[in-house]
């Protein structure tokens, strides 16, 4: 019998819902791994990285990385896997946009372990003592890898030929994806495997907005009864939706809650959050500075409204004053 | 189409002009089509004298044949001067005009840079964006739109009065729009106009009355526009008519109402005799008012007012009941290719520099109001006469108030100096008074003006160059008991003197109409900061303003006399005939589209746009645009959060591939 | 560390019928400013997708200009409205990113203002170079160079010495 | 211990130790780098090859606390749920109750019980997948069974097919649930301060309280396979109660008024090693009561219990450490609130000895009483008509301040603390979970079994299976440990002699399934 096609998954900075994503193709899953060579998947079997280096290159057909990177073994294993592989695919938010954890981009790796290590309302820590990526103990060395100054996308550390779009994606669009690869039905390289048009599309309250909607006021989902058929920007709340690539299904809206951007940007955006952020200020009634300033209150934290899953990915990238720890030794 | 926009592979002429020394003097040319020869995808790069020349353009033609370019970048002055020329010449070489990309170093860059190095450099960058945009260019068509052959003409002075009539002549329908009761504005309050003193009436009224009889004109006075929208060639424009409670059409003007009405004595201040006469609340603007009929002042009329009145003006025009208490005011919709603007100006208010003491002493006079005494169907049937009476033995004229001066306005108002000549010599001759005119330099830059002012000189008119400090009537000296004494410093003697006088006539100049502002608005025009409408050009497009179908004549524009207004007025009917002959106006490809496989129908763009050239699709349930509502401002495009709006001309990668541009050479 | 010969660099997006044009008239009237601006035009300044200006940030620019009609003066009638709104939000962005406000100006500079358009730019152009450079580029550069050691060959990198025990022990 | 065992041990122990000989003691079996940020274990030998010391450590971190400031609190269920996709709903919900408290808001009753539903569905789906895919296999399939077999594949292969399926099958509809009024199963949405953004159509409850049934019968059916292959087999239970798996330390755990066991609200009770009440504190008294200590070696902080002071990774009446999950929260409980559940929860204590246990393999047991705890709730709630009500928000009106919210994860207790200005910005972020509680006992656990398991250097893959039991009793989840990466943890385990050069590593997979 033919060889099947070697797949692999790899996580790295993520928080697991991506590999719950798989498995939550749950009946489904059988058919996709009967039909591959798993070759790799931490939580799910064992294996041993020197197979994989052994490997020759290029001989996994696809790895799927979740995760976005944030310590050195992350990058070493993102090399070694992008290396061994034809197809690299960045599987979830994290590893496509930098994801939630990317949001740390607008504070300093000081400030991060300052405040975890020392200042944090429960820590009992006089000595100041910190994670060490190599400390000695009663005469041990124990090394740890190295904490990085910036939470990356992958494509910010390897070359990506294609992304899965969502926090966490769909089992659906997973499957699709899995077939199109068995398939070979390959969208040109750096394509995201999802629809390229945005969420409204899917979103059962599209009909409801109304045409000549303007803003007077931003109101916080906690602030209003919210109406599980009227279209969230129509109730004055903030819908990353217009923004924001489809394929989820509009989930969140059915959950009677806003979207807030997991699947990026379309192909044709380059910052969804200064896109998302245009439109709606476009859109705002007021005229005089003051009353705008009042109403765009109501947003009062943009990066974390614009950016919520794409900082480490948006044309800034992070904040850019931050002061940077210098380059740690490895281990 | 020719086949180099077949090929897939860019290949770019990059052209820099000298501007003869407008640019070479600042910017190292040469050095730059160096550096552009580098740049990917150039595969020509020249340096000429004159690109806008036809050997330069004739250039261009030849390289596209010879280098199979299909793009082209020209570096030379502003696109809004030549982009055109240079689209023509792209287009004649085979080439899609639209393949062009411009670099403006001329107005940006050698004009306004003091250091050759940086001007070098800044060309440099400049030059390298456009050549990384131009990559990113697809060929275009320019849309036609029809153009409505009517014109509105706004304003029915002595500009107005001549647009209206030439673009009538020319077989074109013709509104005529006045605020006032009849056409005629300042130049029918005028005597006599310089420098060939031939009577005002006798030039202007004429042309009145051929606009009233014009078959092609309809004139509305006592109307003023309230409302414009649209563009070139498709205006729609809204027109209110003030009731003047009397039907234009039943009405002879024989006057019979006015002898009726039930004030037995003209007791109202009469506007076209600037107050020097009074007028009663039926009334007639003046003699030979077009159209030649009666208006009732609401204001003053007790009718009107209190609905209590005998009302005997009514019976006085018992047979022809033109006088119509039920007039209301209304609103009158027309639609227009093309509009004239002709506002005119406003004189300046004398009481403003208390020094020369207009208001406080009777006789202290405009020359407006001279200009009515001294016409014989004014005031006093052409008597100069001061307030009380007697004849003036000794007038002096005061010149450049409210002109030429940093306190109140800085323009020169360009008609006072002959004015005041044409008015001294008029009183020379209604009165044998002495005469002296006050002036700081006297200006006479027109056919015959110089000549006027030898005349007035022989006439023996006294010159005293100074600027008047201040009139007083504080007599120092007997001789200048019951006087008023104007000190003023004689420059050209070098001493300050005292001249007595029994009247003064102070030459108040031109400012701007008080609604200017208003009036700009609603027409979408600009405002220099003086307040003057802007034209596009002060020398290539003196009657265009940057609203395209919008034309200004006249003092609007600026100050001037009879002879310029009229000239303006002439070109400005004829760019408005221009554009009506050729039937059609070439609407710049700059317009938004939706591409529909993209739009997600989030509506987020429907409400941004001013002109409703986009809706929405329920079939689909996806926006489109309009292509002929949309002006191509482009804000839904930076709107659209999905980036499924594009803008011809303007798209995404086009700007940020200049972005990078001028970002990129260090 | 700034490199002593460094000047600001500013991209400018000029509407075509007021700011761009006064920069004509400036030119025309041969007002002699800063030559750090660069001009871009556009039709509106309602066209200025905040995408623009963060993207001149990112690749080097100092600071970012936008020229428009005076409000109410748009001659697509409230497009600058848009922009002022678009621009409140954007400053908060900025600063929560860490770019001065000053560093991105919106000036209302109509056809007749040339004069005005050489003080805005010379002004913007000193308040830029009080600020100093910006040099995203550069920094952006500086974060990734952490990353650098293992952008080499695995053999290099850092966990090299286990690989090479465990060869050893499959040798 | 077996003589089977023990057999294998020995062999495998002899290859090891004629590998490690011919290789000069340098052998590497390299699994590491699966384990990124998902913890590896250093053990230390001494000149005897006797353990030294072993150090369990998580090698990463994101830093929620600190990315979280300056974001509107009303995000935070939202954000914080991405600290783990196995466990978001945990998280969710602290974070949604930490806002509750925040804004002084006390939800509608409707919201409350399905708040609860939602909680109660997930812990079963959670331990479901514990029960069955990742602990499970140590006693379905065996602790000596080959590693390959010790997975869910080898669980159907001892269950059958059809219990495979069954598990499978159950879990996605309890998912269905979750995500019915959650928008998402991973990463929910439901709450907001004062109730959730969704109610419960009456067309759609019959579906659900079928599940229901299906649910509980799952969850009697899952303590029958205990009872059958687990409790039937005395090795097992020697194993579980064998002192290499036995820590004498404190237990935390939520309890209701009546002090039974409850995983979404009540307050929270300390017991000493004797069971003795040690404590009892709401939520907001967490401070006083709960410290974490930090170590260089790993990036996960250590809990104990604050008013006894940081003594180290050490048991009995020395001790200050605690442990939470399901052996805790019935050893702080008196009992269980519904009738099946207390059934089970007394043959629990009969079987074992009494109150405490402080036997770390009886976590998989008390998984399975919970489960049936939770099973019976959602009947009840699924049954209550008021969980129909549209009643599902209050909208806050008090000026937010400081708000702690608190629930028993699958893995243990977890703590969201969050203050705010008047705007209700976060300006201080606070997060206790699970596996934090629990860390000092796992690292415990397993230096413990290292200790009694590897003697004179001798280490096979049996060893390591068992001191990776010692640590899988706990389910811990070092993504939530260090609110950075998930994972149920695989181990690697790397040994080092005296001259502290890597001496062995050795590793297991984790078993989540292939399918």
């Amino acid at each position: 019998m033919p060889e099947k096609p070697k797949i692999a998954f790899y996580w790295c900075a993520s928080c697991g819902g991506c590999e719950e994503a798989v498995v939550d193709l749950a009946e489904d899953i059988l058919s996709v791994v009967a039909a591959v060579d798993i070759v790799l998947w931490p939580v799910a079997m064992d294996f041993k990285k020197k197979q994989i280096e052994a490997m020759p290159d290029k001989s996994i057909a696809a790895t799927l990385l979740n995760g976005a990177i944030r310590t050195s073994e992350q990058e070493e294993m993102a090399h070694l896997l992008r290396r061994k592989s034809q197809y690299l695919i960045a599987y979830g938010a994290c590893a496509q946009l930098g994801g939630i954890p990317s949001l740390a981009n607008q504070f300093s790796r000081e400030q991060l372990l300052r405040y975890v290590y020392e200042e944090a309302p429960t820590v009992e820590n006089q000595a100041k003592t910190r994670p060490q990526s190599s400390s000695q103990n009663n005469g041990h060395t124990v090394t740890l890898p190295v904490f990085r100054n910036l939470v990356r996308a992958l494509n910010q550390v390897v070359e990506v030929d294609f992304y899965i779009p969502g926090c966490p994606p769909t089992p659906k669009m997973t499957k699709a994806a899995v077939v199109a690869l068995l398939e070979g039905k390959l969208p040109p390289k750096g394509s995201v495997l999802a629809p390229d048009m945005a969420l409204c599309e899917q979103c059962a309250r599209k009909a409801s907005k109304p045409a000549d909607l303007s803003f007077t006021a931003f109101k916080r989902p906690h602030q209003v009864m919210l109406d599980p058929n009227l279209c969230l920007l129509a109730q004055g709340v903030v819908c990353m939706g217009p923004a924001t690539r489809g394929g989820c299904e509009a989930v969140c809206p059915a959950g009677n809650m806003p979207c807030t951007g997991c699947f990026g940007p379309t192909s044709r955006v380059r910052d969804q959050g200064a896109k998302m952020l245009s439109s709606l200020c476009a859109n705002v009634a007021a005229k005089e500075t003051k009353e705008i300033d009042e109403i765009l209150a109501g947003i009062p934290d943009p990066v974390g409204t614009f950016y919520r899953y794409g900082l480490g990915t948006s044309l800034l990238r992070g904040k850019v004053s931050l002061p940077l720890a210098p380059a740690q030794k490895e281990p | 189409m020719n086949t180099n926009q077949k090929n897939g592979e860019v290949r770019i002429g990059f052209y820099i002009c000298h501007c003869g020394h407008n640019i070479a003097g600042m910017v190292d040319c040469p050095a730059v089509a160096q550096y552009a020869a580098k740049l990917p995808g150039v595969v020509v790069s020249r340096d000429y004298k004159y690109m806008c020349s036809d050997p330069g353009q004739e250039l261009i033609q030849q390289d596209i044949r010879e280098h199979q370019l299909n793009r082209v970048v020209v570096a030379s002055c502003s696109p809004l001067l030549h982009e055109h020329t240079f689209r023509n010449a792209v287009a004649a070489g085979g080439l899609n005009p639209f393949y062009f990309q411009m670099v403006n170093i001329r107005e940006h860059d050698s004009w306004v840079t003091a250091d050759r190095g940086q001007a070098t450099a800044k060309a440099k960058s400049l030059a390298h964006a456009a050549i990384r945009r131009v990559r990113f260019h697809r060929a275009l068509e320019t849309t036609r739109a029809p153009i409505h052959p009517d014109v509105l003409v706004v304003g029915g002075g002595i500009s107005g009065i001549h647009a209206a009539l030439t673009v009538a002549n020319a077989g074109k329908k013709v509104f005529l729009v006045e605020r006032n009761p009849s056409i005629g504005g300042h130049m029918a309050q005028f005597d006599k106009t310089f420098p060939t003193l031939d009577c005002a009436a006798c030039i202007l009224t004429p042309k009145m009355s051929a606009v009233r009889s014009h078959e092609n004109i309809t004139l509305w006075t006592y109307s003023e526009v309230v409302k414009v929208s649209g563009y070139v060639g498709n205006y729609t424009v809204t027109v209110r008519r003030r009731p003047r409670y009397v039907n234009e059409e039943l009405c002879v003007g024989c006057l019979e109402c006015i002898t009726a009405c039930v004030f037995k004595e003209p007791k109202f201040a009469d506007e076209f005799n600037v107050g020097l006469s009074k007028r009663k609340p039926i009334y007639i603007p003046f003699a030979q008012a077009v159209p030649p009929v009666v208006v009732i002042d609401p204001e003053r009329c007790l009718q009107v007012r209190t609905g209590k009145c005998k009302k005997t003006c009514l019976e006085a025009c018992a047979d022809r009941h033109a006088i119509d208490f039920a007039q209301k005011e209304e609103l009158v919709e027309i639609k227009v290719g093309n509009i004239i603007i002709a506002t005119g100006f406003k004189l300046f208010d004398a009481k403003r520099l208390p020094q020369y003491g207009y208001g406080r002493y009777p006789n202290v006079l405009t020359a407006i109001e001279v200009e009515r005494y001294v016409n014989s169907s004014g005031p006093t049937a052409g008597e100069i006469v001061l307030r009380d009476g007697r004849h003036p033995k000794s007038v002096g004229f005061i010149l450049c108030v409210g002109s030429r001066d940093m306190k109140t306005n800085r323009w020169c108002s360009r008609t006072c100096c002959m004015h005041s000549m044409k008015l001294a010599q008029l009183v020379r001759e209604h009165t044998d008074a002495d005469v002296t005119v006050f002036y700081m330099d006297i200006r006479a830059p027109g056919k015959g003006y110089e000549e006027f002012y030898d005349k007035s000189l022989a006439e023996g008119i006294q010159f005293v160059r100074g600027r008047v400090a201040e009139v007083t009537d504080w007599a120092l000296s007997p001789e200048e008991e019951g006087k008023l004494v104007m000190r003023v410093e004689d420059t050209l003697a070098g001493f300050v003197r005292r001249v007595p006088v029994d009247m003064i006539v102070l030459a108040a100049g031109m400012e701007p109409q008080a609604d200017s502002q208003d009036v700009r608005r609603l027409f979408n025009m600009s405002c220099g900061t003086e307040g003057w409408f802007l034209e596009k050009h002060p020398k290539l497009a003196p009657v265009s303003t940057f609203t395209d179908g919008v034309f200004i004549a006249g003092c609007c524009q600026g100050p001037k006399d009879i002879p310029d207004s009229v000239a303006q007025a002439g070109a400005a009917a004829a760019e408005a005939m221009a554009l009506i002959d050729k039937g059609y106006i070439e609407q710049e490809p700059n317009t938004a589209y939706i591409v529909e496989a993209d739009c997600c129908g989030c509506k987020s763009c429907l409400p941004l746009c001013p002109y409703t050239a986009i809706t929405f699709e329920e079939t689909k349930q996806k926006a489109q645009i309009n292509q002929a509502l949309c002006k191509g401002c482009g804000t839904c495009v930076a709107a659209c959060p999905s980036g499924s709006i594009k803008q011809n001309l303007f798209e995404d990668e086009e700007i940020f591939s200049e972005i990078e541009g001028v970002l990129n050479y260090a | 560390m700034p490199d002593p010969n460094w000047q600001p660099r500013i991209v400018a997006f000029f509407c075509n019928w007021c700011t761009y044009t006064a920069a004509d008239l400036a030119g025309v009237s041969r007002l002699k400013y800063a030559p750090n601006a660069l001009v871009i035009r556009l039709m509106c300044s309602g066209r200025v997708d905040p995408q623009f200006i963060l993207d001149a940030l990112a690749k080097g620019a100092d600071g970012v200009l936008i020229g428009g009609c005076h409000l109410g003066d748009c001659h697509y009638v409230e497009g600058n409205y848009k922009t002022v709104r678009r621009f409140e939000m954007l400053q908060r962005l900025l600063r929560d990113l860490g770019i001065e406000e000053r560093r991105v100006r919106l000036e209302w500079i109509s056809a007749s203002e040339g004069e005005r358009v050489k003080t805005v730019i010379n002004e913007m152009v000193e308040q830029v170079r009080a600020l100093g450079p910006l040099r995203l580029p550069q920094r952006q550069e500086e974060w990734d160079r952490e990353m650098t050691p293992l952008a080499e060959p695995a053999g290099q990198s850092p966990l090299a010495p286990q690989r090479a025990a465990a060869e050893v022990a499959h040798a | 211990m077996n003589s089977e065992t023990t057999k294998v041990w020995n062999q495998a122990a002899s290859r090891a130790n004629a590998a490690a000989h011919n290789q000069r003691r340098r052998v590497t079996i390299d699994p590491i780098t699966r384990l990124e940020g998902h913890g590896k274990i250093d053990i230390f030998l001494d000149d005897q090859g006797d353990v030294e010391q072993a150090y369990l450590q998580v090698p990463e971190l994101r830093g929620f606390e600190v990315f979280s400031l300056g974001r509107p609190a009303e995000e935070m269920p939202q954000i914080t749920s991405r600290i783990c996709g196995v466990c978001p709903t945990a998280h969710h919900m602290a974070s949604t109750k930490a806002l509750d408290a925040l804004y002084q808001v006390e939800p509608p009753p409707a919201a409350r019980k399905i708040r609860e539903l939602v909680y109660n569905t997930f812990i079963v789906e959670d331990h479901a997948l514990h029960v069955y895919i990742l602990g499970g296999p140590d006693f379905i399939v065996g602790p000596q069974a080959p590693p390959e077999k010790r997975n869910v594949v080898g669980v159907i292969e001892k269950v059958g097919v059809e219990v495979g399926k069954k598990v499978i099958v159950m879990r996605r509809r309890l998912r269905e649930l979750i995500a019915y009024f959650g928008g998402k199963v991973i990463h929910p949405v439901l709450g907001l301060p004062g109730g959730v953004s969704k109610g419960l159509k009456a067309e759609d409850l019959p579906p659900f309280q079928q599940l229901a049934k299906d649910t509980l019968e799952f969850a009697l059916f899952t303590l029958q396979v205990f009872h059958d292959i687990v409790l039937k087999n005395p090795e097992y239970v020697k194993l579980i109660t064998s002192d290499a798996y036995t820590h004498r330390t404190y237990y935390m755990g939520l309890v209701d008024e009546r002090n039974r066991v409850n995983f979404y609200d009540g307050q929270v009770r300390v017991v000493d090693a004797t069971g003795k009440e040690y404590a009892k504190f709401a939520a907001r008294q967490y401070r006083d009561f709960v410290a974490e200590h930090v170590e260089p070696w790993s990036y996960v902080k250590f809990c104990f219990l604050k008013g006894l002071g940081w003594h180290g990774f050490q048991e009995g009446p020395q001790s200050s450490i605690y442990a939470v999950a399901p052996l805790a929260r019935l050893n702080v409980a008196d009992g269980m609130a519904t009738p099946q559940a207390q059934k089970a929860y007394e043959e629990f204590f009969n079987t074992l000895g009494g109150k405490p246990v402080h036997h770390t393999l009886a976590n998989h047991w008390a998984r399975v009483v919970e489960m049936i705890y939770a099973a019976e709730r959602i009947v009840e709630l699924l049954n209550d008509p008021e969980i129909l009500s549209s009643n599902l928000r209050v909208i806050p009106t008090a000026k937010p301040s400081v708000g702690v919210g608190v629930v028993e994860a699958p893995r243990g207790t977890l703590y969201h603390h969050f203050e705010t200005d008047d705007q209700g910005l976060i300006t201080k972020a606070n997060l206790i979970v699970a596996t934090q509680n629990n860390a000092a006992r796992i690292a415990m656990s397993v230096e413990k079994a290292a200790k009694s398991l590897i003697q004179k250097g001798n280490v096979s893959e049996g060893l390591l299976n068992m001191v990776e039991m010692a640590f899988r009793a706990y389910d811990p989840c070092f993504g939530c440990a260090t609110h950075s990466l998930p994972g149920h943890l695989p181990l690697c385990v790397s040994i080092y002699d005296r001259q502290r050069k890597l001496l062995r590593q050795l590793a297991q997979p984790a078993s989540l399934p292939p399918g």
